[in-house]
């Protein structure tokens, strides 16, 4: 009963992408920032799970997906912890406002 | 017009408006909860690609422990509305159309994918893919699985001497 | 239409949740009767008692009174959240229900053979922690959005809790996935059916083999449901009541409810991990355990009937009548040879669920309330450490035995 | 079983772990250690040589052994190993440096016993013995080279081995840049064998070369002609010839134990080895030889006219080092590579015995050096009279001594030789004839006559055992080191060449036959002795020792008169033809002017500052620009994230098409 063409997924997961990229240039908060850094994996994750699809046989596309999980995981922890320290030493969470180092 | 195809468009709508949604809001809070929205919805999609556990891990991990971080950390500092700031003059004005280029790019290529035309009917591993999942995580790809978990364990505390007050 | 037609599972998933969803409010309603009545008779109370015949329609006053209060928004609230919040706790309290299979008959809906409970997810255990994980959101940011001191630390205490707690919890379960070597509810059970071999009396059911899984499971499960000893983030001393503080008639209701819900549902994961979910205790060959529903049903029947007659009065006596009958009536239906297997399940699956309330409300009536920091240090320090070795131990002993 | 022979590379490191050793830690040792390292590591060298050497004869072998231990360089046909050579010419050399090496190092822990860094000096001796076996054994130009360039730095260390004297460290230069001179040549002749056989392995050039035709003797491009003159500068340089030999002279500033092992003995002869070595391609070069020869008559000639009139002890020495040396090349020169080894080794004997006596005089005489000054030693330094006066019988070729023998066989090869010419063997008459008056004024001058020194002011006293007991060995090599030829007299087989005619023989069709020629040359015994002990090279060295004898003792105000008589000749010699100051006027002068003016004013400071400044500027005005991409601002490095990004995938998917 299950047939969606693959290309579907393929599309979506490029869309996210795309609008994963784009939060990613234009928002100002930190934390923000690493969302859209979270919404882009989960965008290739996407994508990884499609392939993995069309390919069948062994799941190696889901194990890809499961570290890549892992990784952001502890990507987000450290990520939010300088994000704490960033405000606590800048007193914002502008990203824009955080250029001290520079030239 | 089939169930899994009026299903797969639901969901993809509600990821993609999620993720504007996500780019749009100014509270972070509120961009915190569209996330957690697409994530739900990509989670269905793996059910929709019979990959269940994946399915599952992505809410537990994604929305029940990665975005419960941010939330926290957004409560934590009580971030308040961002400030539209455009003191970047360059991302003002090349990072939105290059950024708008790329997707427009990715999803041309995307729909050239010579594997794109497949149906996911392809071919479904026959036994319980959850079991192969386990049997490919624990044989052959033991080594990065044991790697990752040192990587976790590194993360957790780098975490806590970050975010450690001196005092 | 014919689309319907083509996919008549909507159809018959549609009807299941509906019912079941009655089922359940009325359920969630009656059990907090339940518990103030329990907790009453252990204070040496009454309890509820003017509403209807032994307070038992004070759930609906009370409902009836939620309902057609004023509903109060702190106007320095973030509102969209402020409304968010509380729909997302119940809805997800209520929707692990969904998975928890009740009796293991395939019933004919519509023609077509369904199992009780609405889905049979291949890995049922593992999505009910998916959205128990995800019940986090609806205390924190209720706690966040009302915009006020004591619910933001209400909400940050509970949010804290229940992630830590989510740890334990999770942990002490994978002992029993690795005994049964599945994450299917009916698998589950099914590993369970049967008896020892050795000790013929005893059930097969997960308690023996992983006792410290299930005290590491129910503290836990307590715990992450913010209940009494762990119920902080409503810890009426201290912050007047926690995360929803601020709210206040339905709003308020819905939080009520969501937090009963998560009450059941994870006794029923209980049942069904360690209780062998709706097994009945006793050998197959006693046949005459089929009576068993049925009967008890009549024997509470004429209990009520006595009751009835005796020391009711007026319009309390009419009600009492109605429910006197009901019972007769259902116990009597329990008897016929066309029901009767279909009803076991169901009972014995209830009554061990009843079981687990009954504790809670026990424990609540019973202990007093943990320090914050004593909460986590418990939490990290000595549930984690254990369900860790318990896991640890079980997966060794598995591995000899499976060898 | 063979035990060196199958691990040549013993010999070589045995000085080199001592020099290792010596120059590590000797710092803080005491003399005696220094001693036994340094000495034990030469004797077990000299041991290991004899050890070889009756295992390589055990071996009855005509051919070379070779044995190659590691891969040293490889690129693209090129190849050099670390590979070792044994053939009885090598064994010759080994001899004589492990030999006279050792002497001279046991000489040395007497004469240096008071001179400061002691260890230096001993660590620097090692690493000579090391480099210059390694000259010796070496199986391929290459290797061979770094044995010429190793001993080159070794002289130079030690020449300049009092520093703080300038005019020390000055030899030391001029010694190492002349020589370098020469080296380019050497380094250019490698080259082009390599280019003109692709190998730089003797035993293949050899193969190769013997199969080639000879060369004309007039036509100058000749493949062969061109790489022997070239090898043949490098011989210059290190061997002190014509017109390169003016850093000799000056390297007497070095110690004197240095001067005999290295100015007499070893280093400067390894010229005359490296053209014995290469003997197969010069007799296949007829001009290289001729112009060997003459540069070598020429030398010997004009060097022995400097020495007559030297003051200085050691520079008489130098001087008559340097016609020696030419000597050895006349006889190279005439096909007779035999016999210039021969005198070769003769000639370490004597040589190095000569300067070892004049250092033990010097060491008498509290540090004197001008002969003037002396005078009547002769009871007071019996030991050092004795063995001194045995070498200079040795070196003026008086019969029975070792030098009479090998000098009669080279003049024999120059006169009637394959390549015999009758100018060249008229140079060397006159040279024997100088030097043997040069010889005998020095004897005088230094030990008889009055005693021209202020007794109280010198306390001449004869030097310790450890300095006697080499003199005294090395007297009795100079005067029995020649009699493998002794049968010659009766006109009987020269040993010597006997033993090195497999060497020579090789590819060598001309030389050899001359070799046989020269080796039966078989009149009746009583004609051959009379005609060997009538030899004009005899007869010469009498007329020289009586002419000697006539000045300096018997008229001893003559010289002066003489002197005066003839002032331009006498000023002429006594400052060596002013070589030095030509050479300053016209090339070193030019040199320093060009360097200064063009080299360092114009090229250094202008164009290579120039252009350096200038990157380093240009970089810092191109990254004060392109800094300001790095504004601070997260956002903008995301942007240029996302640039990269769409870059990329534009360039893969889009140009390159890796979707299709």
């Amino acid at each position: 009963m299950n047939e969606i063409p693959i290309s579907y997924f393929l599309v979506l997961s490029a869309i996210l992408f795309g609008l994963g990229v784009l939060a990613f240039v234009f928002k100002r908060n930190i934390i923000t920032v690493f969302m859209a850094i979270e919404l882009m994996l989960n965008a290739v994750n996407l994508a990884f799970v499609a392939f993995d699809r069309a390919r069948g046989g062994p799941h190696d596309g889901w194990v890809f997906v499961f570290f890549v999980i892992v990784v952001a995981a502890a990507e987000a922890a450290v990520g939010l912890a300088i994000a704490i320290t960033v405000v606590h030493n800048r007193q914002s969470l502008n990203i824009e406002r955080v250029n001290l180092l520079k030239f | 017009m089939t169930l899994p195809i009026i299903l797969f468009f639901v969901f993809a709508a509600i990821a993609v408006i999620g993720a504007l949604m996500m780019i749009f809001f100014r509270e972070p809070i509120h961009s915190a909860l569209a996330l957690i929205l697409v994530m739900v919805a990509l989670a269905v999609l793996y059910l929709l690609l019979g990959a269940e556990f994946i399915a599952a891990v992505q809410i537990i991990v994604y929305a029940g422990a990665v975005m419960v971080l941010f939330v926290f950390v957004i409560m934590l500092l009580n971030a308040g509305e961002e400030e539209r700031t455009n003191i970047s003059k360059l991302a003002h004005y090349v990072g939105w159309p290059l950024g708008i280029f790329l997707t427009v790019e990715l999803v041309y290529w995307m729909l050239r994918a010579p594997i794109g035309a497949r149906a996911t009917t392809a071919t479904i591993a026959p036994g319980d893919p959850t079991r192969d999942l386990s049997m490919l995580l624990f044989r052959s790809y033991l080594f990065p699985f044991e790697i990752t978990s040192i990587l976790i364990l590194i993360a957790l505390i780098g975490a806590l001497v970050l975010a450690k007050r001196d005092s | 239409m014919e689309f319907v037609a083509q996919h008549p599972i909507l159809v018959v998933s549609l009807i299941k949740i509906v019912v079941l969803l009655f089922l359940l409010m009325t359920a969630l309603a009656y059990v907090t009767w339940f518990e103030r009545k329990v907790v009453a008779r252990i204070q040496s109370r009454i309890g509820p008692l003017y509403v209807g015949a032994h307070g038992l329609l004070q759930p609906l006053a009370d409902g009836v009174k939620f309902l057609f209060k004023e509903d109060v928004t702190p106007p320095a609230a973030d509102r969209f959240v402020y409304v968010l919040a509380p729909f997302l706790a119940l809805s997800l309290g209520l929707a692990t229900i969904a998975l928890i299979p009740f009796g293991p008959a395939t019933i004919m809906v519509l023609g077509v053979p369904t199992q009780m409970g609405i889905a049979n997810v291949s890995l049922g255990l593992l999505f009910v922690f998916a959205i128990t994980s995800m019940g986090v959101y609806g205390v924190a940011l209720a706690g966040w959005s009302s915009n006020s001191k004591y619910p933001l630390m209400g909400g940050l205490r509970s949010s804290a809790q229940m992630v830590s707690y989510e740890v334990s919890l999770t942990l002490s379960v994978v002992g029993v996935v690795l005994l049964a070597g599945t994450l299917n509810f009916n698998d589950l059970i099914a590993y369970q059916s049967g008896h020892w071999r050795y000790v013929r009396f005893l059930p097969h059911w997960n308690v023996i083999p992983q006792f410290v899984g299930f005290l590491c499971y129910f503290i836990s499960a307590i715990a992450e449901t913010n209940r009494v000893p762990f119920d902080l983030p409503e810890a009426e001393t201290e912050l007047v009541a926690g995360f929803h503080t601020e709210y206040s008639s339905f709003k308020f209701a819905m939080f009520f409810m969501a937090e009963y819900a998560n009450m059941i549902t994870v006794s029923c994961l209980a049942t069904i991990l360690f209780f062998g979910g709706w097994l009945s205790p006793f050998p197959e060959r006693w046949t005459w355990q089929l009576y068993i529903p049925g009967v008890g049903l009549i024997l509470g029947g004429i209990l009520l009937a006595y009751d009835t007659a005796m020391n009711q009065r007026g319009i309390a006596r009419i009600q009492l009548a109605v429910v006197t009958i009901g019972a007769l009536v259902i116990g009597a239906a329990c008897l016929l040879p066309s029901v009767m297997p279909v009803v076991q399940g169901p009972f014995w699956f209830l009554l061990k669920l009843l079981g687990f309330l009954f504790f809670y409300v026990w424990t609540r009536g019973t202990l007093p309330r943990f320090r914050y920091d004593q909460l986590m240090d418990f939490g990290w320090k000595f549930l984690l450490p254990v369900s860790l070795a318990n896991l640890v131990i079980t997966a060794f002993v598995v591995m000899v035995l499976n060898r | 079983m063979p035990i060196i022979l199958n691990n040549l590379w013993i010999i070589p490191l045995l000085p080199l772990l001592g020099a290792a050793i010596n120059g590590i830690f000797g710092k803080q040792w005491s003399q005696t250690r220094v001693n036994v390292v340094g000495i034990s590591s030469v004797s077990l060298t000299f041991l290991g040589v004899i050890e070889l050497t009756r295992e390589f004869l055990a071996l009855h072998s005509q051919v070379a052994w070779v044995r190659s231990y590691a891969p040293w360089m490889i690129a693209g046909p090129f190849r050099a190993d670390f590979n070792f050579q044994i053939d009885q010419l090598t064994l010759v050399m080994l001899g004589v440096v492990s030999g006279v090496g050792l002497l001279i190092h046991i000489y040395s822990t007497g004469y240096m016993a008071h001179e400061g860094g002691y260890y230096r000096f001993f660590s620097y001796l090692n690493l000579f013995m090391f480099f210059m076996l390694t000259l010796v054994m070496a199986g391929n130009l290459v290797l061979m080279f770094v044995g010429w360039e190793g001993v080159g730095l070794c002289s130079y260390l030690l020449i300049g081995f009092y520093f703080l004297r300038k005019s020390a460290s000055d030899a030391g230069k001029k010694a190492f840049i002349v020589t370098r001179i020469g080296d380019v040549g050497f380094t250019i002749g490698t080259l082009l064998v390599f280019w003109t056989f692709k190998s730089v392995d003797f035993t293949e050039i050899f193969k190769q070369a013997s199969g080639m035709p000879v060369e004309s003797p007039t036509y100058i491009g000749g493949t062969l002609t061109v790489i022997c003159l070239l090898l043949f500068a490098g011989a210059i340089g290190k061997s002190a010839q014509l017109p390169l030999y003016v850093w000799l002279p000056d390297a007497m500033e070095g110690p004197t134990p240095v001067s005999a092992l290295i100015h007499a003995a070893t280093m400067v002869t390894a010229g005359v080895y490296m053209v014995a070595r290469m003997h197969v391609l010069y007799s296949h070069a007829p001009l290289a030889m001729l112009v060997v020869a003459i540069v070598g008559a020429a030398t010997l000639f004009y060097s022995a006219t400097i020495g007559l009139v030297q003051t200085d002890i050691k520079k008489v020495l130098a001087y008559s080092t340097v016609s020696q040396l030419g000597y050895m090349f006349l006889g190279c020169g005439v096909g007779a590579y035999a016999a210039g080894v021969f005198h070769l080794m003769t000639h370490a004997f004597f040589k190095g015995l000569l300067f070892l006596a004049a250092g033990s005089v010097i060491h008498a005489m509290g540090g004197e050096q001008d002969m003037r000054n002396m005078g009547g030693l002769r009871k007071k330094i019996p030991i050092t009279f004795w063995t001194m006066f045995a070498a200079t019988l040795a070196i003026a070729g008086v019969p029975l001594f070792s030098g009479f023998f090998s000098k009669e066989a080279i003049l024999d090869a120059a006169k009637d030789g394959p390549y015999a010419n009758i100018y060249l063997w008229t140079l060397g008459i006159l040279g024997a004839l100088l030097t043997s008056f040069y010889m005998f004024r020095l004897l005088f001058l230094t030990f008889f006559g009055e005693q021209r020194y202020d007794e109280h002011k010198v306390h001449v006293h004869e030097s310790p055992k450890n300095m006697t007991i080499p003199l005294i060995l090395l007297a009795i090599l100079a005067v029995s080191g020649g009699w493998f030829a002794a049968p010659t007299m009766l006109g009987g087989p020269n040993h010597f060449e006997n033993f090195l005619r497999p060497v020579f023989e090789a590819g060598a069709p001309a030389a050899s036959a001359a070799l046989a020629e020269n080796a039966g040359a078989g009149e009746t015994g009583g004609n051959a002795l009379v005609k060997s002990l009538l030899a004009p090279g005899v007869i010469v060295a009498l007329i020289g020792f009586l002419t000697a004898w006539w000045f300096y003792i018997r008229r001893p105000d003559l010289p002066k008169k003489l002197a005066a008589s003839m002032h331009g000749l006498y000023t002429l010699l006594l400052n060596k033809y002013y070589v030095d100051e030509i050479y300053l006027a016209v090339i070193v002068r030019p040199l320093l002017w060009v360097s200064t003016n063009v080299l360092w004013h114009t090229v250094d400071e202008k164009v290579i500052d120039g252009a350096v400044n200038g990157v380093a500027s240009s970089a810092r005005g191109i990254g004060g620009e392109v800094r300001q991409i790095q504004s601070g601002n997260p956002r903008s490095y995301a942007t240029w994230v996302v640039i990269g990004a769409v870059g990329v995938t534009v360039l893969v998917l889009g140009v390159w098409g890796m979707v299709r």
